[in-house]
Parts: C-alpha cells; sequence; structure tokens
C-alpha cells in the first residue's frame, strides 16, 4: 500500500502528467482531487453507458425475437447492426408533440430529470480498485438515493401529461417504487452488514471498500453465511426489477392496460430520454447487484487462483488478464461466422462487407486487448501491467453486469405481468419480512462468527 | 479505511460552489412559498434539498447528505407529489394565494429575520472562523455517527435511548397517517 | 473570493428559515405550509451541521438525522390529516379550516 | 381529474359510497386501445385503479353486414359471414350454408359433412390459438402470441391449400362444398395431427401452472353458470362455468354425432377455468379431426341444389357451436332470391354483455384479462 501511496504522491498533485496511464491511476481522479481526469472519467462513463444502452437495445430486440421464434431486425445493416442507429435518427427527427393541456414546463423537465437521476448514479459505480469517478464513503447510500429520485421524473410526467392513463401509471409506478425500495435497501444492509464481520470490525459503505472487504474476507458476499447471502441477493435482484419497471413488474408502463403508461404522451426525443434512462437505470442497479453481492471488478478465485499455473510460467493473473481479448476474438469469430453465412447474392454484397468489416474491428480490438496483456507481462512495465489489470478489472465488471442485462430480457420473455395489487402484497408480504429476517439472522450468525 | 481519505477529498473552489449551492437553496425556498401551483412548488423545493444536501457534503456530513436525499428527495418528495395529485383542484390555481394577514405574517418573519442579523452581528467574532479550519474534525464521520446511535460493543451510545423513542415516533406516524388517510378501516 | 465561514452557512440558514415563516403564515394552500415546515426544518439542519463542522463535535449531524426523523413523520401525519380533510370538506384552504367540528 | 362527465345514459350505479367526486375517475379504454381487440370502446369508472362499473360502447366496426344480406341473393351474401367473425371464418361459413340448407330441405352429402367438420374443428384450433395469444399477451406475457401464431400456420396452409384464401376462406357453399380435397389433403391434416399436440404441451408448459399466471388468472372475471344463462353467454365461457352445453352434442349437425368426443367444462367460472377449457377444447378438436379424416367417404361434395336458389317462403333458425359460442342464423325468405330478413347471433356480441358483471369490483388489469379471455371478435360484435 505504500508503494501506492508514493504513487499517487506523485502524480495527484500534477493533473494531466500522468496521462499516460488512464486506467492505472492507484485511486480515483475524485479522490486524487483531479478534476481534469474525473471529467474525461465522467465523459468516457456518460459515453460507455449510452454506447451500452444503445447495444442493449440491438441484444434486446434480437434476444427476445430469438425467444420469439422470429427473427428481429434483420433490415439495417447486416443482422439489423444499425437498427438502433436508424431508430435513434429517426427518433431524433420526429415531431415534437406536447399536448395542448400538457404543463410544458414540468412536461418538457420530467425526462431529463429521469434521465439526471440515472445518470449521477455512475459518479460511484466502481470499475475497478481506481476505475471510478470519485469514492465517496458513503457511496452506496448515494447510490439508493440517487436513483431513488428518478421516480420523481415519472410522476411528474405523469402529472404534467394531463391525461388519465400516464397519471394511472404514474401513481402506480410512485407506490410501486417507494414499497419495493424498503425491501431493496434492507437487503443492501445485510450486505453492507457483512462488510463488518472482520478483525477489527468497521464496515464501509464505499462502494470499493465494499468489493475490496470481499476479496479480504475471501468470499462474494452471494456465497457468505450460504444461504443468508443468496437469500438477500435474490431480495435485491427481485426488488430492482420492480424498481426500475421492468417486466414482469412493468405495471406504470403496461401497454396491455394503460396503453404506455407514464410516457403514453411523449414522443420523439423526449420518449428516447425516459428510454435512455430506463436503461440506465438497469446498469445502474445491476452494477449495485454486481458491487454488493458478486464481487464487483474482481475475477474468479482472485485469492486462490494465484502465483504460477505451472511450476514458473505463466501465472494465472496472466491467464485472467488474456480474457478480454480473448472474448473480443470470439465475438468477432461470430461475426466471421455470421459473414460466411450471408446470403451470395450481389443484393447482400454492401451488408456482408459491413459484417465482415465489424467483425474486423472486433477482432482488432480483441488483438489489442491480448496485446497489452502479453506485452505487459512481457515487459513488466509497472505502467504497462497496472493498465492491463484496469482492463481486465473493468471488463470482469461488464461481463457481470451483463449478465444480469440478460435476466432482464429472459424475465420479459417468459413472465406475464403482476396485477397493482398481488405486486404491492409481493413487495410488503413477502420481500419485506424475508429481508428483514436475512438482515436479522445475518447480524447474529455475524455475531456468534466473530 | 482508505488509506487515502484522509488526505483524499478537500473541498475544491469552496467559494464558488458554496454561493452555488447556497442562492439554489434561496431561489429554491422563494419559488416554494410563491408559486400558485403546488407541483412547481415542490419542484422548487426539491431543488432547494437537493442544493441543501450539497452544503451538507461541503461540511463534511456525507452521512446527513446521504439521508437527506434518500428520506427528502426520494421519499417525502414522492409523498407530497402523490397528495398533490390526489387533491389536485384546478379551483385552488385559480384562488387567491394569500390569507388576509398575509401583511401581518410577512411583517413578523422580517423582524425575525431581522432578530437573526442582529444576533449575527452581535456574535461576529464567534462565527467568523472558517467553517474549515477545525483540524479535529473526523471527515470519515459514518461510523462514529453508527457509534453515536446505536452503542459499540458492550455500551450503548449516548443517543441510543432517543433512536428508539425516534423509531417509536415513526411507528406512531405510520399508524396514523394511514388511519387519517384511510376511507374504512 | 473571501473564504467561507461558518457564519456564511448561518445566513443562509436564516434566510431559509424566514422564507419557511413567511410561508406558513401567509399561503391559504395547506401542502405549500407543509412543504414550507419542511424549509424551516431543512435551515434548521443546516445550522445544526455547520455548528457540527466548527466545534468538530458530531453532535450536531446526530440531532440533524433526528430532526430528518421527525420531518418524515410530520409529513406523513400532516398529509393524512390534508387528505382526510380534504375528503370530508373539498378545499385545502387554510383559512377555511376554522370549525372544530363537522 | 373529474372534468370528464360521464355520459349522460352511462348507468353506472355504484356498489358503495365514494365520498369525493375527485377519486372518481372516468377512463376511456379504446376504441384505440391496444388491449381491446379491435375498436371497442370500454368506458370504466374507476374507484382509484378499482372497477365501479362498464359501459361498452360498440358499432365503431359496423358495416350493415344484415342490410346488405337482403340486397344480395343467397349465393352472393355467402362471402359476406366470412367477414365478421374473421378468426373463425370456416364457422360462420358452415352456420350460413347449413341454415339455407335446411331452408331449401337439402341434406349436404356425407362426403362434404366430413370435409366441413375437419376446415371447422382445424378453425376452432386456429381460432382459440389467436385467443391464447392475444389473452396472454394482454395478461404480459409476450412469448406465447409468437408460439401460437407459428403454429396457426400450419392450419392456415392447409386452407389455402384447400381454397385459396386464408383467413376468409369462403370454404363452403350452400349445398356442400365446391372444392374437392386437393391431393395429399389428409396427408398435410394427419401431419398437423402428429405435429400440434406437443405444441399444446409447449403452451401449457409457459402458462398453466406459471404462479404469476395463476395469480393473475384464478378468481378473475367470475360469472356463475346462473348468471350466463340469463345473460345468454355461450360457448367456452358458459361451459367454465359448469353448464355442459355445447350445440356439437345437443343438438348435432353436420355429423357430429357419429363423432366421439367430450365436452370439457370448469367449476369456478373464472378466467382460468375459461383458459383450461379452451386448451382442452383444442386437444378435443384434435380428436375430432383424427376420426374425421380416418374414416372420410368418397363420393360426392355436392348435393342437388338448383342453380338460382329460391327457397319457399318461410322462416328458418339454424345454430352451431363456432369456437366463441352459438352462432346461429335467422333467415326469413319470401320466396324470391334474396332474403327478406337475415339476422345473426354472434357469439361474440352476446358474450360481451358479461363484462360488466364480470369485472365490477376487480381492479383495471382485470378488465383486460376479462375482454381477453371473452375471445371477443368485433368484426362480430359490430357485424
Amino acid at each position: 500500500m505504500s508503494a501506492l501511496t508514493s504513487y499517487l504522491g506523485s502524480t495527484a498533485g500534477a493533473p494531466g502528467t500522468a496521462g499516460f496511464a488512464v486506467l492505472g491511476w492507484a485511486v480515483t481522479p475524485g479522490e486524487a482531487n483531479n478534476q481534469l481526469w474525473a471529467l474525461i472519467y465522467v465523459l468516457i462513463i456518460f459515453a460507455g453507458v449510452s454506447v451500452a444502452v444503445i447495444a442493449m437495445n440491438w441484444i434486446e430486440r434480437k434476444a427476445l425475437a430469438h425467444f420469439q421464434v422470429r427473427l428481429g431486425p434483420m433490415r439495417v445493416g447486416p443482422h439489423g447492426l444499425l437498427q438502433p442507429i436508424a431508430d435513434a435518427v429517426k427518433l431524433l427527427i420526429k415531431e415534437d408533440i406536447i399536448p395542448a393541456e400538457a404543463d410544458k414546463f414540468v412536461f418538457w423537465i420530467a425526462p431529463v430529470i429521469g434521465l439526471l437521476a440515472a445518470f449521477t448514479v455512475y459518479t460511484v459505480v466502481p470499475f475497478g480498485p481506481s476505475q471510478a469517478v470519485s469514492d465517496m464513503n458513503i457511496g452506496i447510500l448515494f447510490m439508493l438515493g440517487v436513483s431513488s429520485l428518478g421516480v420523481l421524473g415519472i410522476v411528474m410526467a405523469g402529472w404534467a401529461s394531463n391525461s388519465h392513463y400516464p397519471l394511472i401509471g404514474a401513481l402506480r409506478s410512485s407506490a410501486q417504487m417507494v414499497s419495493y425500495e424498503v425491501a431493496m435497501g434492507l437487503a443492501v444492509i445485510s450486505a453492507i452488514l457483512m462488510t463488518s464481520l472482520n478483525t477489527d470490525g468497521t464496515g464501509y459503505l464505499s462502494m470499493i471498500e465494499i468489493v475490496q472487504e470481499q476479496q479480504r474476507q475471501g468470499v462474494w458476499f452471494i456465497f457468505k453465511f450460504f444461504p443468508l447471502g443468496l437469500i438477500a441477493f435474490v431480495i435485491f435482484a427481485v426488488a430492482m426489477v420492480a424498481e426500475t419497471n421492468r417486466a414482469p413488474f412493468d405495471l406504470p408502463e403496461a401497454e396491455s392496460e394503460l396503453t404506455a403508461g407514464f410516457h403514453t404522451e411523449y414522443s420523439g426525443l423526449r420518449w428516447s430520454l425516459f428510454m435512455l434512462a430506463e436503461y440506465a437505470a438497469m446498469i445502474a442497479v445491476s452494477s449495485i447487484a454486481v458491487t454488493l453481492w458478486l464481487g464487483g471488478w474482481l475475477r474468479p478465485f482472485p485469492n486462490w487462483l494465484i502465483g504460477p499455473v505451472w511450476p514458473h510460467e505463466p501465472v494465472w493473473d496472466f491467464i485472467f488478464a488474456l480474457f478480454p481479448g480473448l472474448t473480443f476474438l470470439g465475438l468477432g469469430a461470430i461475426a466471421v461466422r455470421g459473414t460466411v453465412r450471408m446470403p451470395k447474392h450481389p443484393y447482400f454484397r454492401i451488408q456482408t462487407i459491413g459484417l465482415g468489416a465489424f467483425a474486423a474491428v472486433l477482432a482488432g480490438i480483441g488483438v489489442l486487448l491480448l496485446g497489452i496483456a502479453i506485452g505487459a507481462n512481457a515487459s513488466g512495465n509497472a505502467n504497462w501491467l497496472r493498465a492491463s489489470e484496469g482492463l481486465s478489472n473493468v471488463y470482469w465488471f461488464v461481463l457481470k453486469v451483463a449478465i444480469f442485462m440478460y435476466l432482464y430480457i429472459w424475465y420479459r420473455a417468459t413472465w406475464p405481468r403482476y396485477r397493482f395489487d398481488q405486486l404491492m402484497k409481493v413487495g410488503w408480504k413477502v420481500l419485506l419480512p424475508i429481508s428483514l429476517g436475512v438482515l436479522i439472522v445475518t447480524a447474529m450468525v455475524g455475531v456468534i462468527v466473530s | 479505511m482508505s488509506p487515502f481519505a484522509a488526505q483524499g477529498m478537500t473541498p475544491v473552489a469552496t467559494p464558488f460552489f458554496f454561493y452555488m449551492l447556497s442562492g439554489l437553496a434561496i431561489i429554491g425556498g422563494l419559488l416554494v412559498i410563491t408559486r400558485r401551483n403546488a407541483v412547481y412548488s415542490a419542484l422548487a423545493l426539491i431543488v432547494t434539498l437537493l442544493a441543501v444536501s450539497g452544503l451538507y457534503l461541503m461540511l463534511y456530513a456525507p452521512f446527513v447528505a446521504g439521508v437527506q436525499i434518500i428520506v427528502y428527495a426520494g421519499g417525502i418528495m414522492v409523498l407530497f407529489l402523490f397528495v398533490i395529485m390526489l387533491v389536485n383542484l384546478e379551483r385552488t390555481v385559480k384562488e387567491r394565494q394569500f390569507n388576509r394577514m398575509w401583511p401581518v405574517g410577512l411583517l413578523a418573519a422580517c423582524a425575525l429575520l431581522a432578530l437573526f442579523l442582529s444576533v449575527y452581528e452581535k456574535g461576529k467574532g464567534l462565527f467568523e472562523r472558517s467553517a474549515y479550519l477545525n483540524e479535529n474534525f473526523n471527515t470519515q464521520n459514518t461510523q462514529t455517527i453508527g457509534v453515536m446511535l446505536y452503542g459499540e460493543a458492550h455500551r450503548i451510545g449516548p443517543y441510543t435511548f432517543a433512536f428508539e423513542i425516534a423509531s417509536l415516533l415513526l411507528l406512531v406516524a405510520i399508524l396514523g397517517a394511514v388511519i387519517m388517510a384511510k376511507k374504512r378501516i | 473570493m473571501a473564504e467561507i465561514t461558518t457564519l456564511h452557512y448561518l445566513v443562509v440558514a436564516a434566510a431559509l428559515f424566514v422564507l419557511g415563516v413567511i410561508g406558513v403564515l401567509t399561503r391559504r394552500n395547506v401542502v405549500i405550509i407543509l412543504m414550507s415546515i419542511e424549509l424551516i426544518l431543512n435551515a434548521v439542519n443546516l445550522n445544526l451541521v455547520a455548528f457540527s463542522r466548527m466545534w468538530g463535535g458530531l453532535h450536531g449531524q446526530v440531532f440533524s438525522i433526528f430532526i430528518v426523523v421527525d420531518a418524515a413523520a410530520e409529513a406523513a401525519v400532516g398529509l393524512g390529516i390534508l387528505i382526510a380533510f380534504f375528503r370530508n370538506k373539498e378545499t385545502i384552504n387554510v383559512d377555511e379550516i376554522d370549525l372544530l367540528k363537522w | 381529474m373529474n372534468d370528464t362527465k360521464a355520459p349522460a345514459n352511462l348507468d353506472l350505479e355504484t356498489p358503495e359510497k365514494t365520498y369525493l367526486d375527485s377519486n372518481e375517475l372516468i377512463l376511456n379504454m379504446g376504441p384505440q386501445h391496444p388491449a381491446t381487440h379491435g375498436v371497442l370502446r370500454v368506458i370504466l369508472k374507476l374507484d382509484g385503479e378499482k372497477v365501479l362499473g362498464t359501459e361498452c360502447v360498440i358499432g365503431y366496426l359496423h358495416r350493415g353486414v344484415e342490410k346488405i344480406a337482403e340486397n344480395r341473393t343467397y349465393t352472393m351474401f355467402n362471402p359476406y359471414v366470412d367477414r365478421m367473425d374473421y378468426v373463425a371464418a370456416v364457422s360462420n361459413g358452415l352456420g350460413y350454408c347449413q341454415a339455407v340448407e335446411k331452408l331449401l330441405s337439402v341434406e349436404a352429402p356425407p362426403r362434404a359433412n366430413y370435409i366441413r367438420v375437419i376446415l371447422t374443428e382445424l378453425n376452432r384450433i386456429a381460432s382459440h390459438q389467436l385467443w391464447l395469444g392475444t389473452h396472454a399477451l394482454d395478461i404480459g406475457a409476450m412469448t406465447p402470441l409468437f408460439y401460437t401464431f407459428r403454429d396457426r400456420e400450419e392450419i392456415l396452409k392447409i386452407f389455402e391449400k384447400y381454397c385459396g384464401a386464408r383467413l376468409t376462406t369462403h370454404a363452403f357453399r350452400i349445398g356442400g362444398c365446391q372444392y374437392e380435397t386437393y391431393a395429399g389433403f389428409e396427408k398435410d391434416v394427419k401431419n398437423f395431427l402428429a405435429f400440434f399436440p406437443p405444441k399444446i404441451d409447449e403452451y401449457e408448459e409457459l402458462l398453466t401452472t406459471n404462479r404469476i399466471w395463476l395469480e393473475r388468472t384464478k378468481k378473475v372475471g367470475v360469472i356463475s353458470g346462473k348468471d350466463c344463462i340469463a345473460l345468454g353467454v355461450t360457448g367456452p365461457v358458459l361451459r367454465a362455468s359448469g353448464v355442459k352445453w355445447d350445440i356439437r352434442k345437443a343438438q348435432p349437425y353436420a355429423n357430429y354425432a357419429n363423432f366421439d368426443f367430450e365436452i370439457p367444462t370448469g367449476e369456478n367460472g373464472d378466467t382460468y377455468d375459461r383458459y383450461m377449457v379452451r386448451m382442452i377444447e383444442m386437444r378435443q378438436s384434435l380428436r375430432i379431426i383424427e376420426q374425421a379424416v380416418n374414416g372420410i367417404p368418397e363420393g360426392p361434395i355436392m348435393a342437388k341444389v338448383p342453380k338460382v336458389i329460391k327457397p319457399p317462403v318461410g322462416e328458418i333458425y339454424h345454430s352451431i357451436e363456432a369456437p366463441k359460442g352459438e352462432l346461429g342464423y335467422f333467415i326469413v325468405s319470401d320466396g324470391s332470391t334474396q332474403p327478406y330478413r337475415v339476422r345473426v347471433r354472434p357469439p361474440s356480441f352476446v358474450n360481451l354483455q358479461a363484462l360488466d358483471t364480470m369485472v365490477r369490483g376487480m381492479l383495471v388489469a382485470d378488465v383486460v384479462a376479462v375482454i381477453g379471455t371473452l375471445d371477443i371478435v368485433l368484426g362480430e360484435v359490430d357485424r
């Protein structure tokens, strides 16, 4: 640790001079008081989340389509790869309709509030021990608080539309989000309680420390005090689906009952802001779940699989550092397979070339990542090693979040929708008592163990 | 604790952020009491609450700031908006907004302000030290607050009893609110 | 700009407090009066936290948490009364609430 | 919130006193709404989310089918009936043709009857599939819709091969069928018989024991058998309420007396029972098709019917068991080539009357579930 402190001392005071080691910072830019890099991180995360939302849009449509024995978007670009862009362009140039009876100012600001709440959360999401904008010591509290502000946007949208369907949707969503926040908070508290079960009895609210505590205790909290951690995790996983208004808890926008719920009157750009906020919020709550229970950025078995695989070379760290590159190579291989299987007809020539180029880009990224990992390992340069480690941290974090994103799609394809009273029953009569019980039992077991 | 926390998290551009946040808070407060439509008032109040929570962060009270966001902005304000929608009367917007004795109220409030200002003027020397100079201040104070509220091992904290009473108060408030608001119990 | 002292915070708090008092004393809409009370409580909180920072103790912050609890309870009960009243009289104007029973 | 006044004729007596008119909300569901299966408009009077009363406003799809009949010859009107219940066009055609045959005192030859039974039962399955998909979609399960449409395609392919049309088939003529079965018809039907049972299992796997599905359908939209009979409700809705009434058994027509099948009934008369009844009906239809395709006789497919149909003066009522309930045709003949009056008793129209009884006191979400479970087709309701 002292080595890292000295590294901090050498760079913290001089913003911008350590630009070569973006992912190699020893602490987050917020802690290092480095506004320039904090700003750059913010931009990177903003762009990354936006790209993730666009990718999620495509993946959801494709995966949902394949669940439902259809193909999904196939026309815009090879396998519909450009469909999200086409959609975005369509939404941007669409006429922006504000109903005559609507409250203009509130109608205008509601999607912005939703979007702001969804994106502000990412300030404290730790993609790695130093790959976060800032490490607040109330990180998890901040995340829960800010993500709960999203409901304000929904309520205001419902009210400002001055129409019955949005109003009912808004009332539903506010009741739903407030109810599920309780169970969600209690599940989070039981995970925070687990962070304090160490030698000095100090717990953490900081997102980074929560992950590091999991490493120190040598167990992801989902497996801690089995099955207590698992139950708390499942409660959170259910509550977070309700919190983001996704199926089977998508009552606020239940299309068969309320046409489109709170955003019935919205169109074009404003509507797309709501969608952006919804997907960003999905990624954000999944990040909370990953951070609290699934070891955040930690690779599998960080304490057990260390040292050399064989007597000398290579070491496990190196093996795991290869994963990001290999994943991209694998994605590239899938794209190549798609290219080969494209119809051999002149009509599809441009699409085939495009898909091939996409495959080449994916493979290029894969080769680049592999090169960084191998080069860092070969040269032994500290900055390179740190950069490689940072990439690998981000990779594991994103991979875990991606699994949650897939689950969201899976839920949507499988389940019918709950009715409002049943939703409340599940929240208050099932999740809340169980989460309280888990919290109490966790505390008791913690006292007995320590 | 993070080994870097001690040297990290120094507030930056303090005066700028202070004036910005306090300006937002006061403008928000002004809007709260002047808007015709209660929804606008609620929006303004949310701005004020968030600005005040920013001020808490500048005063090294991160836990209070977090509680402020969660409880006030996420909870109480949603409740307010909910009720405003429930009792949404177009009529109230068109009616007289201030009661008949508003000059008296305004006068009384101004007198109160004058009182405050005179006290501050008198105690200038006492208050005029920098808000950030106290070196003994524990900037990572969430745990300390927890100890004060809940106590440590084998020892209850100074506020444990008060905390329990507060939880009782909340329970009573829940029951009271449900009984008041429900049509048939 | 000059350094920010505790006095600055106190002035902000006083301004918020007075705004809240004006709201309570002059408005007719009960919802806005309840919001003004929240303003007053926030001003008090700000004072407590500023003094806590000045003296280095944490008692002020703990007190402010108690006040937040109190504010939550007050809002819940106040809005409950408001709904009950509105259901019976169809008004939320405070100067029309002038009967002890109906 | 309380600015929308209900239409003056809206008889929405509230079962319990509400203290405040702002708690009552008039919600105008439709005619443009994703879950009203076309252009049904339902005016809901709500207390919060609780339904205090409903009124259906219909007629957005009114085309005056019954009036058109008076200006067309009997043969010319035949295709029009397909456009009423367009998801079960074959049944409509069967009912009309048989009614006119009765008027003419003509009997369709046995082979024609077998073809009619096969196609009608296939159409019953197709109609139930469409019902299942949309009903599940209303309750929020997207996926069954696509599964049912995938499998309905096989039925529509058989229709297309037989008569060239997929939806509005115009498969039958007065006196029998116009077309002989195509080569491979029996093979196609037998393939379908082998293909379809696993698919029903697939639908049931998705829904029958799904907890959310159970919660959304059990004890929702309950209607007693007595109420059903009082309202004239027929078909699966009636049978799910425990009344064993199926015209195929009660007044057998078109050779149905020769087939061995069962009539499923429910006990509680809730949405889940109606779901189960229809699922079992699909399997029973497969049984009927299997018997019919195995026992299909050789012979003519058209009875001796004059080129110009001129029924004797008189009137006739003939009803069949359409997928949605009792489909009846009342035809008055004045001895000319055109009917004097044709009155259709559409099952959807009559079943829709039960909506108010079924949803009072339930929630908004149940209204869509009940509209789905009634299995209405607006083309038939409005005619």
